[in-house]
């Protein structure tokens, strides 16, 4: 399944849509299973292993209203906007194992990856930094007139980093053209809201700079898609920035070596419920009877391209050591 | 304590110091019942509650603001800040507030940086560099790199009652990979002062953290053929032990200037003028220096490998000087 | 005059609280303008030369209520505060002429003054960074279980750095005793509050930490005294910070070789009649008929202080240049 | 363009470049309507417009942030840093993003970021320092001073027209205290090149800056006494200009090597590094560094001389170093 042209997808419980969803949904989370529970554990992937499992309604519903001409700053836990953008998830195994031909060419560590062509910006480490990042590439847009958008992706951690107040408050008085993606998991690593912040909605902080906000459940990707939507018609057309808050859920550790004890055992247990790939299969048989083959038909599909792209990432060469010292300048 | 890890060195070394003085706490992202991204401060929340064990919202600048007032108002803080690199995050309060109050205006910030850094783990660019020279170029900070457990437990111990502040910075390759038995005496190692790990006539390496263990992996090679080297292990950065470094230069008048650091602008060009200025009748042939390239930490394991000075290519240089 | 003591004040439009008020606005008026508009001039000051001129309410209203266990983080503009703990007019002419008895011993620029004896922390010339140490300054009352608190001044531009949301945030979350006072004067150097921030209240940005704020009037002395009660009894009993945002007008350029042009014309009118000594003057006559004689004698009591001072300070001798490598470690 | 200051000439080689080029744009603080803390910018606005000259918040980590999203999407940002001081705020954008884009996705970054750094104006502590060598020290960096108003203006144009990012360091002591006629033709100096000032024999001073002028005026006082002295000013700190560093040191095999910043960390020892290195078999002498101690800038005037490296210094230095 290709995916749909975005400009044909309507907001409602359109099964095309729906089907779109569901493929980059399932992409992204067999895809990052794949990387942590199989690949990682047997030593071929390198570094640290992070995934958003339980999010991934949030990259689909957001990124699927991109268009060519759009930035996108995704964090770690976004691997499905990547896909979106048309980043193959052979390209994103190589990288994950350190190859050549991963998307950095092995020189950033796995999730730190993005493509300067499909206008990804790699995940920028320090966390809140991609913010005022974002403020730049909308700037360009502004500054050339075009009604192109960014679309910025971060956590509730992110929220309270300096670089976040800085670059959001730069985009409301510069009226630039962002849409501002949060994912409040509950967490930021071991650390829950409570600790990061006093208050409860992180939507609440962003009135702070006369940025218009809303609050979706970050479980439903139709709920994302259609608060994407407006966020982007509102962007687009010049009225300055726009943030969603979109609760959900970290189903994972921090990363593969943590094993979320601090995590209390009726709260995964209630998240784990809202899964959103489940939650999205059920609106499709609830709303147009979807047939569950076709769940299982487009796992079957994912599993195949992954195993083709996993096969073609470990036959990768790595790269030459001898290439070490380039492209630190352009001339020097 | 029986064969001690340089994590669990650290470790005791605080709580030890936390249980003697009341006014050491410690702050930090995930220091509270996670117990630190490397485990430093595992069980201290447990044992010393809350109050003196503080988990903090994702602001390396607030840690390290916080930090000192607290120092001002009388509390010896350590903070951790998760990997080194995010240190750049709070560096105008490290290098323009924290290190010039005693200058300014004669205020002790007995407070302490500590920080994961260093590469070998195929951390990426982000997650692997040396950050030591930024702080060793501020006035006002010292700055400390341990190499073994022993040093990492003294070292430790004597940062959190040093009355400036310390940049307490820890190769996180060594955290789990060194251990040696520790006596089960409060001893401390005092800053500046360096160490000879290894007495030698030929050639001296210069070097620190990681590099110490290559350089000593090193000299057992090239003992092998005759070339009798002296690593000297700094351990402080910043003050530096000149006085050591001099001595070791004038002792074998042939030096190796060794760190994990990139080159330009590392440790070792410092150490260059250092010995050229002042031991430079003594010399016997080039002060060479090896070093990482001028890149970014790469990721992947061949270029990692590629970019970390290695056992081999100080064994080569140092064959060379030999001959010189 | 000397200061009543803080505990005898009480609010209400009570003639000693005016009169030693209108003492310290006096004196740092006056003190200012000696230093800006003759000493300056005159080549006996070093560096540049900032003033508070309008803004001396503020520290006054606010730092009557500091107790001495109690400690400040003053601003540029902020000069009485210092006065109010303690700290003589002569130590501050010394310290801008450079010498070597003034507060940091010719270490550190003119209005960079502090003292760690009185409890006042010398300005961070970062703009912002004051917030963060506030915190930990107040951490430290918390950790011993005192119910001493934290003063810290900060301006409009100020809320612009990451320091001030990753300070204000912390802050909150650790329920620390600050009382923070913003002087909202319209501007930082040559920029507009609408190009420093969309909204129009720098108190709207604090409920994104969930604290406290209210407005007041900047240039009514008894106002922000009033406040600052209000936010001391709150802080004091433990109820965390507390943000004050007093709204007011720089009647000076940034420094002394700023000329301002970039103020409209009217702002500046509109603002020189709200001069809060005068106002605080017509205030103290309506109310309790307080005699144009009082203010007269008050003015020339506090001119004697600087003649006296200036004196003083001109007979103090530079630092030793001998001493420059002095004082950057304890011990090495 | 007869007898231009320094701060002209910067502000002319902008102007230049903007015409020239619809993708450069200035953003900082006060840069708009007030032409910026040092008038670098003024008049720009009126003749660009605000969408080319463009007023910030106080938020130095969202200037460079916002900057090299800029650059990444096509445009050339030349941002204003009100003092060199407060890029301590933006430490993070700059050295961990701005600086590691092309090595870890091939992405240029055309960007200039421009500070007025160093003392002599009695600023104190916080409006002095000399920041470059944390950039100097930061791969994917280059780090440029220039030293008299032809430098200014070719290294600015030249700087824009970069596809790396530039630290474009201005010392704020010679904004209006140098000038010289200028060329009226679209001239650049290219960066990591550097200019022999004054052809001598017997000491090379290798330095930078408004030490470039302390040098040449000892290097006057010291011809008297017949000792001649190269100058070599180093105009780009990083990348070095390596070959003629070592030029000059083989040629006169006596070396002093001068900057404004401190000692410990500042660039001085790189340069030893790679002498003490590279041309240790010509070397006449100990490598000499003069440079400010090791403490944060003084303010007030009696103790800003004494931490200044001053020409008296030189002076004794050199003839020291002569009769060695
Ligand atoms: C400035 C900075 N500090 C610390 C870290 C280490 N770190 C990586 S992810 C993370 C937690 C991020 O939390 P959040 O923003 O909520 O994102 P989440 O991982 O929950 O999606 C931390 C502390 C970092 N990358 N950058
Ligand atoms: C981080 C930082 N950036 C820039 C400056 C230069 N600077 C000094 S005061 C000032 C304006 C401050 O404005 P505001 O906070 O409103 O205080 P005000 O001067 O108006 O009282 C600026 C930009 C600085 N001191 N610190
Ligand atoms: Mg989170
Ligand atoms: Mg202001």
């Amino acid at each position: 399944m290709s995916a749909p042209a975005v400009a044909e997808l309507r907001l409602a419980v359109d099964r095309e849509l729906c089907e779109s969803c569901l493929y980059y949904m399932l992409l992204m989370r067999e895809l990052e299973e794949r990387i942590e529970l199989k690949l990682y554990r047997q030593g071929k992937i390198q570094g640290g292993c992070y995934t958003g499992r339980g999010q991934e309604a949030i990259p689909v519903g957001s990124a699927l209203h991109s268009r060519p001409g759009d930035w996108l700053t995704p964090s770690h836990r976004d691997m499905a906007a990547l896909l979106i953008r048309g980043i193959e998830p052979r390209e994103i195994l190589a990288q994950y194992m350190g190859r050549a031909t991963g998307l950095t060419h092995g020189r950033d560590g796995n999730m730190h990856m993005g493509c300067a062509r499909r206008h990804c910006v790699p995940i920028i480490s320090s966390i809140g930094a991609s913010i005022p990042v974002a403020g730049g590439l909308a700037f360009a847009m502004q500054y050339r007139g075009e009604d192109n958008v960014v679309f910025n992706y971060t956590g509730d951690g992110a929220s309270s980093r300096g670089d976040w107040h800085e670059g959001l408050n730069m985009a409301a008085v510069m009226n630039l053209p962002i849409v501002y993606l949060c994912n409040n998991n509950l967490y930021a690593y071991s650390t829950p809201l409570d600790k990061q912040m006093k208050i409860h909605d992180i939507a609440d902080r962003v009135s702070a700079y006369g940025i218009p906000s809303e609050i979706v459940d970050g479980n439903d990707v139709l709920a994302i898609y259609g608060a994407s939507e407006r966020a982007v018609a509102h962007v687009r057309s010049g009225n300055g920035p726009y943030f969603i808050e979109c609760k959900t859920f970290r189903m994972s550790g921090h990363s593969a070596h943590d094993p979320a004890d601090y995590v209390p055992e009726e709260l995964r247990a209630q998240w784990l419920r809202k899964d959103p790939i489940l939650s999205l299969q059920k609106r499709m048989v609830e709303e147009f009877g979807a047939d569950e083959q076709v769940f299982v038909d487009t796992r079957k599909k994912v599993l195949e391209e992954i195993d083709e792209a996993v096969n073609w990432a470990l036959a990768q060469p790595y790269p030459d050591p001898a290439t070490v010292e380039d492209n630190v300048y352009e001339s020097i | 304590m029986a064969e001690t890890t340089y994590v669990e060195a650290i470790r005791t070394g605080i709580w030890e110091e936390m249980e003697r003085d009341e006014s050491v706490f410690v702050m930090g992202e995930d220091v509270g019942i996670y117990g630190g991204a490397f485990k430093v401060t595992k069980g201290m929340v447990e044992h010393f509650g809350e109050r003196r064990v503080v988990d903090t919202p994702l602001s390396e600048s607030a840690i390290v603001g916080a930090g000192t007032g607290a120092a001002i108002n009388g509390l010896r803080p350590i903070l951790e800040m998760q990997f080194a690199d995010f240190m750049a995050c709070g560096f105008d309060q490290i290098t323009n507030f924290a290190a010039k109050c005693r200058y300014r205006w004669g205020q002790a910030i007995p407070m302490v940086i500590r920080a994961p850094a260093g590469g070998n783990i195929h951390g990426g660019p982000f997650h692997s560099q040396n950050v030591e020279m930024p702080y060793v170029h501020t006035p006002g900070l010292k700055v400390v790199q341990p190499a073994t457990s022993y040093d990492a437990k003294g070292l430790i111990k004597a940062s959190i009652r040093d009355n400036d502040p310390v940049i307490f910075l820890e190769h996180k390759y060594l955290y789990r990979s060194v251990k040696e038995d520790l006596p089960d005496t409060d001893f401390t190692v005092p800053l500046g002062k360096s160490r000879i790990q290894r007495d030698g006539s030929d050639i001296s390496i210069i070097t620190y953290g990681w590099m110490v263990h290559v350089a000593l992996e090193a000299a057992e090679r090239l003992a092998e053929n005759g070339i009798s080297i002296e690593v000297l292990d700094l351990r402080t950065l910043m003050p530096l032990d000149r006085e050591s470094i001099l001595r070791t230069a004038k002792k074998t008048s042939k030096i190796i200037l060794l760190h994990e650091d990139t080159l330009t602008g590392g440790l070792g060009g410092e150490l260059a003028g250092i010995i050229a200025e002042h031991a430079f009748d003594y010399l016997d042939g080039p002060l060479v220096r090896i070093a990482a390239p001028d890149t970014p930490v790469p990721f992947s394991e061949p270029l990692e490998k590629a970019f970390l000075p290695s056992t081999d290519e100080v064994v080569n240089k140092a064959q060379w000087l030999y001959r010189f």
